[in-house]
Parts: C-alpha cells; structure tokens; sequence
C-alpha cells in the first residue's frame, strides 16, 4: 500500500479546469518529483493535497486515511508538511523560534502553564528548544537561531522553511521549487540536503521543481503535467525520455 | 543565550513600573507630589494596562481593533455594578475590590470570545470597522440598561426606570444614561500598579510561551501557520479574549475611581479605542514596554498643557501628529544614530583613544 | 532604534514629572481664589464655554467694586471635556493652584465626581448648571439650577394644572443624564396629571441629525404638545423639521431650551409658541438682564444663555454667602466651607435667574420656575 | 404613508451619507489609507460657506465653490503635511496621524468659530414637494442631495473610465509599485485623490448644513463616522458600494427608530453592519480578496 494514493483528483476555477484526473501513487521513503511548464498546475496539485483548496472530485489517501476536503490544519496533523513557492516565514519571530512554531503539535503544555511558568512549560520548552537545534544544525542553521527570519539571506530562507516543514513530524514532505532563485552551487548544496533528509528523517518527499538538473540528479519517480494534466508518469529515466515531455518542453 | 536576553528585556520592563511606583510613593508619602499629579496615578495604571492589553491583539495579534473601549465598558459596568450590590455584604474593601476585579476579567473575556467569533473570521479594515461596531453597540445598550434591585431580587429593563416595577424597597442600581452613581471609590495606586504588573506578567509570559508563539505565527503568515498545523481560530480568540480580559480589569479599575460611572462617547466609545491606540502605536506596535510609556506620557501631556487654556487640545493635536511624523522620517532616524547614547559613548572612545 | 525611542519616551516622562511636582504652600493671603470646572473643548464646549464667561463678567464687576470684603476674586477655569475622569483632573489642578471656593462643575456626570472630592477635602462647592440629584449629595455643595426631578415635575404640573395639553409626545436623548433625568420624572409625574405620554421618543449623542422619525411618530400618535426635555442645539432641529413636515404642536421645554433665540441666523418664527420652564431669558426687561446681556455681548459677540446666566448668579451667591460668613481671603479652603456652607441657608439672593433665591442645607436652590412663551420672536412671560 | 415617510426621510439622510462615503472611499481605494479626518473637512466646507452666506452676503453658489476651493485646497494641504511623510510607514501610523489631523481641525474650528451652533441657512431654494393632503413631504434638500449623489457618482465613474488621470488613479489603487514601473507619477495621483476628495467633502458639507441646519466645530465628526461605516458596508473602495452602502444605512437608520426602537438605533445600525460583513466579508459590493498561495 502507498503512503500517499491519489487518484481522479481535479478542480476547476470559473470555467477553467486547472487540474484534471490527477493520480499519483507515492511509496514510502521516495522522491518524488512532480514537473511541467510554468501554470500547468503544479501548485495547485500541492494546495489540493493541503486542503488549501477543497478537490472537486477525487479522493486524497495518505497512510490509508481519507484526508480528502479537510482542513490544512488537520492535512498536518495527518502528516503532510510543505514549503512554499514564494517563501512563507515567520518574520519578526527568531530562526529558533520559527522552527519551534513547527514543533507545536508535538509538544505540548498548557496556556495557564506558559503564563505562570510551571514546571511542565520549563521542561517542555528545553525539550523543544533541544529538538529544534537537532533541525537547524542539519541544516546548518545553528549559528543563526537568534537572527530574526526575515534578516536571513534568501538560500538559508528556503532551508528554514524545509526545517519547520520537518518540525512537524510529517510523514510526507511537499517542496515547492526548493531552488528556486538559486546559483548553481547553492542548488547543489541544496541537492545534498534533500538526499540527506530522505535518508536522516526516513523521509518521503514530493517536491515541484523546475530546474531539471536537480530533479534528474535525485529524483526516483516523476510525474508531468501539462494544462493540468497528467502527460507522462513513471521511473525518472523512462519520462525524461517520453517524446510527449520532450515535446512539451522543448516546444517542438 | 537567547532566554537570558528575553529575561532582562522583560526585567527592564518591570523595573521601570517598579522604580516609577516607588518613586512616585515616596513623593507622595513626602508630600512632594501634586494634587493633580496624586490624581493622575490611577489613570495612568488605566491607561498603561489598556495600552499593554491592546497591544496583545494590535501587535502580537496583528489585527486591528477600534472596540477595545468597549471590553474597558463591560469590566467597568460589572464590576461596579458587583461593588454597589454587595457594598453593604462585604465591608472589607479590598476583598470585594478583588473580587469585582475578577468579575470584570471574566465578564470582559467572555464577551471578547463572544465577539471575537465572529469578528475574527474578517480580515485588515473590515475586522477594524466591525470591532468599532460592536463597541458602539455596547456603549449604546449599557446605556439604555435598567438595574434594580428590591427585595424580590434583581430586576432588568431596557426601556426605563419606572418599567423596572420594583417594590417600594427599590434601589435602581444601574440608571440608563444616568449610570452607575456611588461606586465606592476602591481604586489605589498601589492596586493599579500590582493590576499593571499582572498584565505584563501574563502578556510577556504569553509571548514567550507556546500559545505566544503560534499566535505571532499567525501574525506574520497566517498560511504558513496553517500549514503547520496551528488551529488558527483557537489561538486568535485565545489572544483576543485575554486581551479583553484584561481590558475589563482596567475598566474595574477605573470605574472604582470614579464616583459616576457612564458609557458616554468620551470615555467608552471608538474615540476612547482610538486614544488606545495611539498609545499602542505611538510606543511601538507589538513593543509592550513603549506602551506603557507612550500611554504614561499621553495620559500625562494633556493635563501639563493646561496653562495654555484654549490652545490645550490644539496644541495637543499638533505634538501627536509631530511625534508621528517624527517616528517615521528618514531625517529622524539619521538625527537619532547621531545621537545614540551608544554611538556618543563609541564617539567618545574613539576619540580618546584617538588622542 | 526602538530602544532609542523609549529612552527618549523616559527622559519627556521624567521631565514631566518633575514639572509636576511641586509643593502644597498656603493661600497667598491677599485674594480670594475662585475655580471653576466645565468643558470648553469638545462635544458639551457651548455649555462651559458659557459658564467660563458669565463668571468672568461677575468676577469682573465685582473685583471691579471692590471684591468680596474687601478682597479681590482671583479666578481661574479649567476644562473639564465633560468627562468625569478629566473633570477630577481639573480639579486637582486648581487644588495645586489653591483654589479656596469651587464653582462647578457645569455639567451632571463630572459634577457627580468631583463632588466626591471637594467632599473629600471640604471644599465648598457650587454648581451653576449640574442639575442631577447626587451633585448636591453632600452637605458642602449646592447649585444655582434646578434639580432634574424638580424640572421634570414641575413641568408635567404645569400643564396638567393649566390643562395645555393631554395627549403629550417627549423626544428625549437617552444618552444624556440631564435629558434622561428630566424624563423619567416627567414621565412618573404626567399620570397624576392627567396627561397620556403618547410617544416617548429617543435620540443618542451619535444619532442627533436627524429627527424625522421621531416627529413623524409624535405627529402619528396625534401628540398636542411635544416635550423637549433637551438643549437648544438639537431643539433648533427639531423645531426646523416639524415645521417642514407641517407638524405644529405646541413644543414645551425646560432650561436647556434656553438659548433658543440666541442662535445665529435662527429663524424665530419657528420658535413661535414654545413654551419653556425656566428661570433665565436673555430678552426679560429688568435692568440686571439687560445689562448682562449687553456687557456679555460686548465681551464675548454672543447672546448669553441660561448657564452663562446661572454662572454669573453663582459668582454673586458666592459673593453674598462670603459675606455673610465673614470669609477673608488667608483662610483655608476647609475653614472657607464650614463657613460658606451655613451662610448658604442663611442668604436671600436676587440674581438673573430668580428673585429671591434661598437654599436648603441639602443643597437646593429655592426659586419660582418661571413660565414664558415665545411671542413675535421675544420671551414673553406666562 | 407614514412608511413612505419614514422611508423618504432615510433617503435624503442616506443620501448624504452617500456623498460623504464617497469620499471615504476615493481616498481608502487610492492610497488605502482611512482618513479618518475627512468628516472634520466636511465640518470646514460648512462653515466655509457659513462665513461667506452670513458674514460676507456672497450668493450661496459662490459660496459653495469657495468653499470647494478652500476644502480642496486643505486636502491637498494636509496631505502634503501630514501624510505624504508617512507614504512608507505603517498604516496604522498614518491612521493615527489622521486622527491627529482632525483633532487639529476641530479644535481650529473651535477657536475660530467658538463652540456654539450656528443655524445654517439652507443654500438650496427649491421648494418641497407636498403630497396626499402634506401628509407626504419632500424637501427640496432631498431632492437635490440625491440627484447630487447620482451626478457626483456618474461623474466620479466616467473620470476614472475615460480620463488618463482616472486610468493612473486606477492603476495606484491596483498595484502602488506596478503603476509606478508604468510611469504612474503615484505622489501626484494620491494628492490628485486627496483634492477631488476634499472637493466632494465641502459638497458633502453643504448639502449635510442644508438638509439639517446646524453646524458647530463637532458637527461631521458623527457623520463622517457612520459615512465610513455607509462605505464599509457596500465595499470600501467600491464606488457604487459608497451609494448603495450610505443610502441603505439611512433607510435603515430611519426605519428602525421608527419601527422597532429610537433608543436602540445606533446599535441596530450596527448590527446589520456586523451581519453584512459576517455574509459577504468585503460588504456589498466590495471585490473578494483572496490570498494567492
């Protein structure tokens, strides 16, 4: 059984189908890549799959549970985390502090307990602070926890949201165009990390990208889609070679 | 580290409420102090407490509201409303004082969650305008209310006094446009002072903890927080109602210094919110410790401008838009890294060792 | 930079405490320190704007004569924005100032408040204008206006006593203690004078532009008479619009009607037939009103109106109650209260709002309510 | 026909509403900001005209474009003043300095002119319409402050169709940053805004004065309140939001003082504002906002 099965998922906007009869079928511990050109609706397949938009048809199983039209909020707590294409931080709140805003189903203490400073928010909160240290050092983030997220630069941005992401204890991680506006080499640093979490965090990922380098290099299984539909699925090899996605992509 | 820092910041902040009530103790146990001034401290604790209360839902919130003299309304009314009822049950002032203390927190926080439902589903202007409204509407209803009380119990009319129909006994405690008249007078400075501390207590406390924490969350982006699993709506009416609350008791505070009490425009309608609010942004949105002072300050100003007589409140209007204009010109904050007490000293150092 | 901001926010508050302080000496010795208290900014300014200048033109011709035995009248005014919070600030203000006699405060709700205090201290207090019962709770403070139920009363006696009219329509504001105040007992008095309230109509502070709806329900309900227990500004609109709507009932007011005439550019004649309860009108031929209104008018480009008028008087009770108390201008406030607050009840007065005017020792002034009406644009009396 | 009177009389009341909300809304639409000081500027147009109606014998219409010229020129005066420093600040900073602005302005007027009202001398000489034996009046004010409102509003609607300025005004209110890439001159624009906001508020001042008569330094201070409650209610930014949003304020204002309770108006008002939101969360009229993710 996959971890994450999809099947017949589609919404329209207006009169505009802008995903139709999307399937995936992803297996514990994969990378998967999820590709096409610019509007052909990938993000929209990863705010169906967050319940930021509720599908109009299709069913969305994660762990054989029918996460299908709720909130984004309970979709987290099921188990999908995600990063986002325009990077979405907390701001004004610290590096540590935005990593520990991820851990915050995981932990818990009450209000009163915060507000008076009981025992259990001192131990939880050395806890959380432990826990989130253990993240940001993965991504070598830890001389930087009191910075304000906002002040970081743009590539350390990006891995303090995958960060939070995982602070959430997710059993599959989505990635929207994790490289995006970076140079060469920060995409290939950023390739290590997410090889690394795979394997650290035993991790199943589903990341949108565009830079094929990056999705050939780490990526086991794609699916592309084009004016919101499948064009080709399968191994990395086998798709990157389909006339269809050649096609698409090349214009020819 | 990072603890620590927090920590001092916040010693900082109790250590200026402190040192400001002991030195205002001593000028007045030294008879030092005006009468105007000696009048002024209870406001003051007022004024700072609202000031520390709505920043807990403009900044650390991060929503606008125009209606926080509404909670101030209700904390006000209920408490004094508790304190007449039981004026001649409990003659031990500070036992019914803290009780009516409690009575406007709880009152001012249920009604916060029962408005707080509803409004917080709106967004930017539209929760500001709607936050206005129901301030509005509960200064309009308060002031159409008729309490009484007789021997058969408690009585409640929303048209007149004479539809009260209460035996010959009757004592209306609460009489429309009319108020609330012989609150005893229970406020202290003393009293103000521990009602601030409490407030930065569970403010401050409150930022640093984990409910503080997914509420800035939601402040700075509220999808994100989404996606995280923050339950958005819990920690938002959490925040709202605790900043109710605490603007309730601000308003035992002040209904217990006064020995009328009425919802007029001035003192619990959208101006007296307005007046809140520039304290909040005036200090810094979301800084608690500028709250407490611009409060301190703006609550003070007014009453030092008195010899200019006619001009006072023109006057008035001119410094609050220079200080606002001021805050945020370029020119400002050159002028202010000049300036600096940590740059002069650095100045001061690299001139010496220049020498 | 936020910081820095605060730092500065200090170093202002410091200083401004500094400023504060200051000790408490005694009276200078060699004038008579009079305060008063009333709004003269915001929504209710008309009202202490009024009373501020009545006093001034009664300080003036007193000191001008001489003063109170011998001893000249030093006055001051503060603002109160008619708010009972402020109206306490402003009365610690002329403590600090070391203010001797109190008149004020003008309006209801912050006279209630200070009440408390110039009790607290023995302060001898006297009100022009605060008209609700608590003002005069305490046995240092009296006032020159009527008492709310008092007006309230006596107006529903005088038409059911003089049968004006028995289907009667009030348009109150409910948001308004004196306004409010006067209703209530109108409204428990006009049963046993045969009078039926047909429509009792409100207005609030926030709602005061349009009164359509309230003449159209007073004119459905078949109203003879529409009480107006309010102030002129909103009585000129309503005089403005029934008379737009047609609507022509005989429109009965109390003190707070007065003014009427003195509004710029008013046309009179809407004002037609208004009757009104009340001790003061700027038009009355006696040579006291007439010179009053004249020096007012002089001074301040205005037609005074019954605070300015209650003002003036109260500078003169004072005055009278100084005198007989034998006050001199080194004693304190305390020793000036116990004095004045015997001498009140022992004084007959003969002011601009009331011939013989005595008080009771519960603070109640004593005077006829006078009825007039309006006729060709004048007061005349009923 | 007392309904129709109740509902006439909402109208006109509406109506004033309207233009004042429409000036609310030209200026949240363009530079998003709540001038929360234009009720204060109305207060000014009034008395503009009032000193020179009563004081200087001028013809009321003279009068009136005075007074468009002296509000016009306050707006841009202000804005100069007191907002355009603040263009990139918070805008709860310049929020709070328009409330600053019109403490300024009342207190002015208080000084100047003194806090005692002043009957204001209708500039409006058509008579009223008499119907049913008087039992249905129309004044001559409601007539011209809804035809009023109908012109400002179509005129209003064609200057930013047809005109380049409307076009730059448009462009500002959709995208600041992106008109200015576009050569929008934003600082004009926003100024631009401000005058013809200013001008709309003396018209505003004048037809309030004319249909209920008194003027004193408070005066638009509730108005303009409940005008930017009106523009909130049909969709602030909205233009036919700002007509339909302050004549159903009025209508409603009216009707329920006359039917359910006088006392309890403001708060019913209120209400049915909260209920609109709760429903349509950016008013009547007003455009859904969603957050592109």
């Amino acid at each position: 059984m996959a971890l994450l099965d999809v099947t017949n998922l589609g919404i329209s906007f207006g009169g505009l189908r802008a995903v139709d009869a999307f399937e995936i079928h992803i297996e514990h511990g994969e990378l998967y890549g999820l590709i096409g050109p610019n509007g052909a609706g990938k993000t929209t397949v990863f705010n169906l799959l967050t319940g930021v938009y509720k599908p109009d048809t299709g069913t969305i199983m994660l762990a054989d549970k029918n996460i299908t039209g709720m909130k984004t909020t309970m979709i987290n707590k099921a188990g999908i985390a995600r990063t986002f294409q325009n990077i979405r931080l907390f701001k004004n709140l610290t590096v540590l502090d935005n990593v520990k805003a991820g851990l915050h189903n995981n932990y818990e203490y009450s209000t009163f307990a915060g507000i008076f400073r009981l025992p259990s928010y001192r131990n939880t909160e050395k806890a959380m602070d432990e826990k989130a240290m253990e993240l940001l050092s993965v991504f070598d983030l830890d001389g930087e926890v009191n910075l304000l997220a906002g002040n970081l630069p743009y590539g350390k941005q990006r891995k303090l949201e995958i960060a939070r992401a995982l602070a959430t204890d997710p059993k599959l991680l989505l990635l929207d165009e994790p490289a995006a506006g970076m140079n060469p080499n920060e995409t290939k640093e950023l390739m290590n990390t997410i090889a690394l979490i795979r394997d650290k965090f035993d991790m199943t990922i589903l990341l949108i990208e565009h830079d094929m380098k990056l999705v050939s290099g780490i990526c086991e299984k794609l699916t592309v889609l084009n004016f919101g539909q499948i064009l080709s699925q399968g191994k990395t090899s086998d798709v990157l070679n389909d006339p269809e996605v050649i096609k698409a992509y090349l214009g020819e | 580290m990072k603890r620590l820092k927090i920590n001092r910041d916040y010693l900082i902040t109790y250590g200026i409420v402190i040192v400001f009530y002991v030195i205002m103790s001593i000028l007045k146990g030294t008879n030092n102090l005006s009468s105007l001034f000696k009048g002024l401290l209870v406001p003051l604790c007022v004024y700072m407490i609202m000031a520390v209360s709505l920043n807990l839902t403009v900044g650390i919130l991060g929503e606008l509201s125009l209606g926080h003299a509404g909670f101030m309304c209700v904390g006000a009314f209920s408490s004094a409303f508790f304190s007449m009822i039981m004026k001649d049950s409990i003659t031990n002032p500070i036992v019914r004082f803290i009780i009516a203390i409690i009575i406007s927190a709880v009152v001012a926080a249920i009604f916060g969650i029962l408005i707080g439902i509803p409004v917080l589903r709106l967004r930017g202007d539209y929760l500001a305008i709607v936050t206005l409204a129901f301030g509005e509407i509960i200064k309009n209803i308060i002031n159409i209310l008729y309490v009484g009380k007789d021997a058969d119990g408690i009585h409640v009319s929303f048209k007149d006094a004479a539809s009260l129909g209460m035996g010959e006994d009757g004592k209306i405690i609460i009489n429309g446009a009319q108020g609330i008249t012989g609150t005893p007078n229970d406020s202290t400075f003393t009293i103000g002072i521990i009602l601030l501390i409490i407030s930065l207590f569970i403010v401050l406390n409150f930022m640093s903890s984990r409910s503080g924490r997914a509420v800035m969350a939601i402040r700075d982006n509220r999808i994100a927080a989404e996606s995280i699993g923050i339950n958005i709506s819990k920690y938002k009416l959490m925040a709202f109602a605790i900043s109710a609350s605490l603007a309730g008791m601000a308003g035992a505070l002040y209904a217990h210094n006064l020995a009328t009490l009425n919802a007029l425009p001035k003192n619990f309608g959208y101006n007296m919110s307005i007046m809140i609010l520039v304290y909040v942004v005036l200090g810094g949105i979301g800084n608690i410790r500028g709250s407490v002072i611009a409060a301190a300050i703006l609550t003070v100003l007014p009453e030092l401008l008195r010899g200019l007589s006619d001009y006072r409140m023109l006057i008035y209007s001119i410094v609050l838009i220079g200080m606002m204009l001021f805050n945020s010109s370029s020119k400002a904050e050159q002028w202010k890294a000049k300036f600096s007490p940590a740059k002069l000293i650095k100045k001061h150092k690299t001139v010496k060792e220049a020498e | 930079m936020k910081r820095f901001t605060s730092l500065m926010l200090a170093v202002v508050l410091g200083a401004t405490l500094l400023a504060g302080c200051g000790g408490n000496s005694a009276g200078s010795g060699d004038t008579l320190k009079i305060g008063g208290i009333g709004p003269v900014t915001g929504g209710a300014a008309v009202y202490g704007n009024a009373v501020k200048n009545g006093a001034q033109i009664a300080v003036d011709e007193i000191n001008a004569a001489g003063g109170i035995n011998g001893v000249k009248i030093e006055y001051k005014f503060e603002d109160d924005e008619h708010d009972a919070e402020k109206a306490v600030n402003a009365y610690n203000t002329l403590k600090d100032w070391n203010m001797q006699i109190l008149m004020g405060t003008v309006t209801s709700a912050p006279c209630v408040a200070v009440t408390e205090k110039t009790k607290e201290d023995n302060v001898f207090q006297l009100t022009p204008s605060g008209s609700s019962v608590p003002c005069t709770q305490y046995d240092n403070a009296f006032r020159i206006c009527f008492s709310d139920p008092n007006q309230g009363i006596a107006s529903a006696q005088y038409i059911g006593q003089n049968n004006v009219a028995s289907k009667v329509a009030v348009i109150y504001d409910s948001s308004d203690v004196y306004s409010s105040g006067i209703y209530e007992k109108f409204a428990a008095e006009a049963p046993n004078q045969g009078i039926e309230i047909v429509a009792a109509e409100a207005f609030t502070a926030d709602n005061k532009t349009d009164f359509t709806t309230q003449i159209q329900k007073a004119k459905d309900a078949g109203a003879e008479l529409v009480f107006l227990p309010i102030y002129y500004q909103e009585a000129t609109l309503i005089l403005s619009q029934a008379n737009t709507m047609g609507f022509a009932p005989i429109f009965f007011g109390c003190d707070g009607l007065d003014g009427i005439l003195g509004v710029e550019n008013f046309d009179t004649s809407l004002a037609e037939g208004v009757m009104l309860l009340t001790p003061f009108a700027a038009d009355a031929k006696d040579d006291l009103t007439a010179k009053f209104v004249k020096t007012y008018q002089e001074k301040y480009g205005e037609v005074p109106n019954q605070f300015a008028a209650d003002a003036y008087d109260a500078i003169y009770v004072i005055k009278a109650a100084a005198e007989k108390a034998g006050v001199k201008a080194d004693m304190d406030a305390s020793a000036i209260c116990e004095a004045m607050k015997t001498a009140m009840t022992q004084i007959s007065v003969d002011g601009l709002t009331g011939a013989g005017m005595t008080w009771t020792s519960d603070g109640e002034v004593n005077k006829a309510p006078k009825a007039v009406v309006i006729k060709d644009g004048v007061y005349v009396a009923l | 026909m007392s309904f129709l009177n109740y509902f006439i009389n909402g109208l006109s009341l509406g109506s004033v509403y309207a233009i004042i909300a429409l000036g609310y809304t030209m200026v949240y639409g363009i530079a998003k900001m709540l001038n929360f000081a234009h009720g204060d500027v109305i207060m000014i147009g009034g008395f503009a005209v009032y000193v020179c109606t009563s004081s200087l014998g001028m013809h009321p219409l003279i009068a009136v474009l005075i007074s468009i010229v002296v509000c016009t020129v306050l707006g841009i005066t202000i804005e100069k003043v007191a907002y355009k420093p603040l263009r990139k600040a918070s805008p709860l900073a310049v929020l709070i300095t328009a409330i600053g602005v019109s403490y300024f302005l009342q207190n002015l007027a208080l000084i100047i002119f003194k806090s005692d009202t002043k009957l204001f001398t209708s500039v409006i000489s058509i008579p009223l319409i008499s119907l049913a034996d008087g039992k249905l009046v129309i004044t001559g004010e409601t007539i011209v402050t809804i035809i009023a409102c109908l012109i400002i509003m179509v005129i209003l609607t064609l200057f930013i169709k047809k005109t380049k300025a409307g076009q730059a005004m448009l462009a500002v209110s959709e995208d600041k940053e992106a008109a200015e890439l576009m050569g929008v001159n934003v600082n004009r624009t926003i100024s631009l805004t401000f005058a013809i906001g200013s001008g709309l508020a003396a018209i505003a001042g004048v037809l309030l004065c004319s249909a209920y008569p008194t003027l004193n330094p408070y005066t638009g201070s509730m108005p303009g309140i409940k005008a930017f409650v009106a523009a909130v209610f049909g969709g602030i930014g909205s233009i036919p939001g700002a007509l339909v949003g302050g004549l159903l304020l009025g209508i409603i204002e009216n009707l329920s003082k006359a039917y359910i309770s006088s006392q309890m108006a403001d708060a019913i008002v209120f209400s049915v504002l909260i209920i609109v939101l709760l429903v349509k969360p950016t008013g009547l009229m007003g455009k859904k906002m969603s957050e592109k993710v």
